[in-house]
């Protein structure tokens, strides 16, 4: 199997970014007519959409909650996302276990017992897949969030990094990711620092493990400073209108 | 119940299985039908077409004179709910008139929100979801939930039933929380001359222990659970080995 | 069907009992429950119980033909079931989140690992390579199902002999157990699971929740590590925040815990093996 | 100023007794209240609006109360969600600017029957669940004044059906925060005669009326949910009203086809309001439909015609204040 360099010897990764940049990132909110919340991302190429519903009256009595609100996740990734062409069985492992971790991931931040007997939805959409799937949805899915009205404690903010070569590197594209490097995905609430996901795959020694999840809490940091640009700056609009 | 025993079951524990038929009661029942006395049957047992009775469960076969009842003691986990025993449940539910309590049967048991001492309609315990009650059945019925009360329904005391506040419940089998309920039972008694507790024990396998500190009531449920199959003796010294260990 | 929840008095007991450094089963925080192997007859069979929990595991293989674009590569697959015997909280059909994520963890720990040499199974490039399959069956839920599901299926796996085979121009020979002895699979490392359960805001840790743990925590995170100390999978699914220090302490502990059982897995396979050896005798 | 009082300006000298009283002189103390009096003195230009995001600290001194859309962690004062902050007197909210329906007691309210349950409907308010009409909370038809019977709770589809609209009050919460709702006042009861529209809740004032006859002939119910009637003109004198047909589902017959444009022209301008998220009431709208009178009505959907509608309509508002 030819390997492919993925770091050029002046230390330049594939996409020619130095390893602790962060690609290129667009974010909207407030992108759908019908759902509560929603927001729209891109991480380079990877672009995510996100639907909010809710808090909204239960679907299922038997599910409900006396205390607190149900979170729902469901996650699609678009045939025509990847560059193989490909239709995913609702029942496949891969997406429910990336619903269960976003919806693992805002139980606690979300303040649920706000909500006592009602049901949250989130939708998420992959559109386009280059890389970092997990990283995209939970930002989107914050935004939406936030753009839903929803009291959450805090951001909840994503960043992969892994091992490239022989450096760590942040928010690996899909070319970095399916060559064998080890990725960790971490979701970080920026105002206490504290980690609340982490995920990671492929083999990594012990001693480099802190340097790879202090970059990623570098890059979730820096998620955290786009992404409050964007909501404030909705947020600001609206008011002033509103204020006319 | 034990003291109820008759002199033959006394003799020899007769075990019987399911399928056994019963030759005490064969006899007896084979008779002219008019002179035979009546029996009652209990848990386990079950009379055929040809008026012989068969057993339906593996376990002892015990027999009371008081109104010639006969059943099978059996020492397994499911509960089935019986009127006037005491239970242990966890309140899982509420409605207006009800609350619903998991005590370990087939179904989810109704307590009467008014079944409590001194309980009227402008002043009613409340319970949260997730509270500990003991309560006496009163009411059991096989096509039916059974019903709980938290007093008695004669004096409207409620004789030690209510809420069970701190400590910790487990599950045991149903024939050892018999068997603590028996005063010849020793393993509370051995317990009790090393550390002071409260206990009550439900007949539906829970067993409920508080103490004045956490390590003296887990090290008491961890002793009750490991009593099951030990000798008197054997138990006096899992509870000299456990006690000196703490 | 919803599984009961614990009653308020054993929440309170157990996050009490826990202030006073005191676990319910009497362990220690950082303390495994007693781990028995016990193997069957056949190859690749092996019975793990933690405790109470109880994990089966057997692996089996087939000669099949491989995927185009990679020609040398064997197939490993992991089937995970928790069937409603392991638990009344358990229904056939459905899966639930903690199934999948239970399965997940698994194939990620084993397969994304790269713990079993693939291209080792490759009889003929193009034709014929062996699929391993390892059916993991779950009997008694006490809670820690994915430790010990994942020392079930790398013991298993340690444990498994296929037959031999002997490849001559375009003839290949499948030699029965019989003719040939079977070989052993070629394993590069063995990763192990460690899964911790956080109370009191991650302020205590424990390793290896029972069923009654894992129902009152507040947070949980597996980490999976092997004895040359690398961190072969980690997985925290939200639950509480945690601090970095908090994890990076966690896998100090997980590194001591994988030294220990992959020593208790080792000593109960020479076991095995001395006594297959005995008996052949 | 517009009739958003985002932060009410507390005069300096009783907040200054406050504090003197209460000896929290601490620095932060003072930037919040500096910089809420300066947010009061110029107010009118959008930039002060104090904008605060989930998790941004608020305030750090503990003399404050949190209200809605806060929380409180180590003393401090932090918001929860996105939105404005509005402060009175000691009391410190965040308001979402894009939310559900958060209701209180008197609303007046537009909602949609989802379920016919034991003596009561279930009603869909855009909040967080549904609604509670109860069979005692609603008339009788006829105005018989009576206990409801059995034979009541029988005929409750009758009354409302599934997919009914209905306005009514909001008369009380129950314990889990559903809201409880009624219909008895001859006000309230079931919709007809027109067109339904939705808007974002945060967007209908709260006002001393919230039914209004418009000039053009339509008649306008302002559901603080958000939800919106649009409907031909029906006269109000209460003596008129026909108390049998409370119930009916029966349009009037005689609406022409005049009349329904004019109900649709409304419901356009009032979209076009709410797609550049301005404030609606009943001044508004009437500014904006005299605004659309240039445009034909199938224009109305187009994008840059409802900005400009919205546009002159606010004009039009900030000349009569003036």
């Amino acid at each position: 199997m030819s390997r492919v360099e993925l770091l050029s010897p002046e230390g330049l990764r594939i996409d020619g970014r130095r390893p602790a940049e962060l690609r290129k990132i667009t974010s909207t909110t407030a992108v759908l007519s019908q759902a509560d919340g929603s927001a729209y991302l891109e991480h380079g190429n990877t672009k995510v959409l996100a639907a909010v519903y809710g808090p909204r009256e239960a679907r299922h009595r038997a599910l409900v909650l006396h205390d607190r609100a149900i979170i729902n996740v469901e996650f699609n990734v678009a045939p025509f996302s990847t560059g193989e062409r490909r239709r995913r069985t609702k029942n496949d492992k891969r997406l429910l276990e990336m619903a269960s971790f976003v919806k693992q991931t805002f139980e606690p931040v979300v303040v649920t017992t706000l909500y006592a007997r009602s049901q949250i939805d989130i939708y998420l959409q992959i559109i386009q897949h280059d890389g970092g799937t997990l990283q995209a949805c939970i930002n989107a899915a914050t935004m939406a969030l936030i753009d839903a009205g929803i009291a959450m404690t805090d951001y909840v903010c994503a960043c992969t990094a892994g091992w490239v070569e022989r450096e760590a590197a942040i928010d690996l594209n899909h070319i970095e990711e399916s060559s064998d490097t080890s990725e960790v995905t971490v979701a970080m609430l920026p105002k206490s620092g504290k980690i609340t996901l982490m995920q990671m795959e492929s083999r990594l020694h012990v001693d480099k493990l802190e340097e790879v999840l202090s970059l990623a809490g570098e890059g979730c940091k820096q998620m955290h400073v786009v992404m409050d640009k964007t909501i404030r700056d909705r947020a600001e609009d609206l008011a002033a209108k509103m204020a006319v | 119940m034990a003291s109820t025993l008759s002199e033959e079951s006394r003799d020899s524990l007769q075990i019987v299985l399911p399928g056994d038929l019963l030759p005490a009661t064969e006899s007896s029942f084979n008779e002219d039908s008019a002179s035979a006395p009546i029996i009652k049957l209990g848990p386990g047992l079950q009379p055929l077409q040809d008026d012989t009775i068969s057993a339906v469960k593996a376990g002892v076969l015990k027999h009371a004179e008081v109104g010639n009842r006969w059943w099978v003691e059996s020492n397994q986990r499911r509960y089935v709910a019986a009127p006037g025993e005491s239970v242990i449940g966890v309140v899982v539910g509420k409605t207006v008139e009800h609350y619903k309590v998991d005590i370990g049967a087939a179904q989810t048991a109704l307590l009467g929100v008014l079944a409590f001492e001194g309980a009227s309609k402008r002043n009613k315990p409340n319970h949260e979801i997730g509270t500990l009650l003991y309560c006496r059945i009163s009411l059991a019925n096989k096509d039916m939930e059974a019903e709980l009360e938290c007093m008695n329904p004669t004096t409207g005391k409620s004789d030690g039933y209510g809420d069970l506040k701190g400590g910790f419940v487990f599950k045991t089998s149903l024939g050892l929380a018999r068997r603590l309920l028996d005063p010849k039972t020793l393993i509370l008694r051995i317990l009790g001359q090393h550390i002071p507790f409260e206990t009550a024990v439900g007949m539906n396998g829970k067993v409920w222990i508080n103490s004045a500190n956490a390590k003296h009531t887990i090290l008491i449920c961890n002793a009750i659970k490991n009593s099951e199959f030990l000798s008197q003796e054997e138990c006096v010294t899992m509870v000299k080995g456990l006690v000196d260990r703490l | 069907m919803r599984e009961a929840e614990p009653s308020t008095n054993e929440r309170e007991f157990v996050l009490a009992a826990l202030k006073e450094g005191a676990r319910i089963d009497g362990r220690k925080f950082y303390d495994f429950r007693t781990l028995r192997l016990s193997f069957g007859s056949d190859y690749g069979a092996v019975e793990v119980q933690l405790g109470n929990t109880r994990v089966l595991a057997k692996v089996s293989c087939e000669v099949i033909r491989p995927f185009p674009d990679k020609p040398t590569e064997g197939f490993l697959t992991f089937n995970t079931e928790l069937s409603p015997m392991a638990s009344s909280a358990f229904e056939v059909g459905r899966q639930t989140d903690e199934e999948v994520l239970v399965s997940r963890l698994i194939e990620k720990a084993m397969r994304r690992s790269r713990a079993l040499d693939t291209e080792g199974l490759c009889i003929v490039a193009g034709e014929k390579v062996w699929s391993i399959r390892v059916d993991i069956h779950f009997l008694d839920h006490d809670g820690n199902l994915v430790d010990a599901a994942c020392i079930a299926a790398i013991t298993a796996l340690l444990h498994f002999r296929r037959p031999d085979v002997t490849v001559v121009g375009e003839d290949v020979t499948i030699h029965t157990l019989e003719q040939r002895n079977p070989v052993p699979l070629s394993i590069h490392h063995i990763p192990i699971c460690i899964s911790f359960a956080f109370f009191d805001n991650g302020e205590r840790v424990l390793v290896d929740p029972t069923y009654l743990e894992e129902q009152i925590k507040e947070g949980d995170m597996t980490l999976t590590l092997n004895v040359h100390k690398e961190v072969c999978a980690m997985s925290k699914a939200g639950g509480i925040p945690m601090e970095l220090d908090q994890i990076l302490q966690c896998t100090k502990i997980a590194v001591v815990k994988v030294t220990e059982l992959t020593a208790l897995i080792q000593e109960a396979l020479e076991a095995d093996a001395k006594k297959r050896q005995v008996s052949r005798k | 100023m517009s009739e958003i009082a985002f932060y009410s300006p507390v005069p300096r000298s009783s907040n200054s007794k406050a504090k003197s009283k209460g000896n929290h002189s601490n620095d932060n103390d003072m930037d919040l209240d500096e910089m809420i009096s300066s947010v009061a003195k110029n107010s009118s230009t959008s930039a002060t609006l104090h904008v605060v995001t989930p998790g941004e600290v608020i305030t750090t001194d503990s003399a404050y109360m949190r209200g809605h859309g806060t929380y409180v962690e180590n003393e401090k004062v932090l918001s929860s969600v996105a939105g404005v902050v509005d402060r009175v007197n000691k009391l410190i909210s965040v308001r979402p600017l894009h939310t559900r329906y958060n209701g209180e007691i008197g609303d007046v309210v537009v909602g949609r029957i989802t379920e016919v349950a034991q003596k009561r409907w279930k009603v869909d308010l855009n909040s967080r669940s549904d609604a509670i009409l109860m069979l005692s909370s609603v008339n009788l038809p006829g105005g018989v004044q009576r206990r409801k019977q059995e034979s009541d709770e029988l005929q409750m589809r009758n009354f409302f059906m599934e997919g009914d609209l209905v306005v009514a009050e909001v008369q009380s919460f129950f314990t889990d925060g559903a809201y409880s709702i009624h219909t008895r006042s001859l006000k309230y009861g079931k919709l007809r005669n027109g067109s339904f529209l939705e808007v974002a809740p945060a967007l209908v004032q709260r006002c001393k009326s919230h039914f209004h006859s418009l000039a053009c002939g339509v008649d306008l119910i302002l559901g603080l949910n958000g939800y919106i009637w649009v409907s031909a003109h029906v006269p109000q004198n209460l003596d008129e009203i026909d108390t049998e047909q409370v119930y009916s589902n029966k349009n009037k017959e005689d609406i022409t086809v005049q009349d329904r444009e004019a109900i649709a022209r409304v419901a356009n301008c009032i979209r076009a309001l709410a797609a550049e998220f301005i404030f609606i009431n009943d001044t508004i709208i009437s500014f904006a439909y005299e605004a659309s009178l240039q445009h034909k009505l199938k224009d109305m959907t187009k994008k840059e015609i409802m900005h400009q509608i919205a546009t002159e309509a606010v004009d039009a508002v900030e000349n009569m204040k003036g």
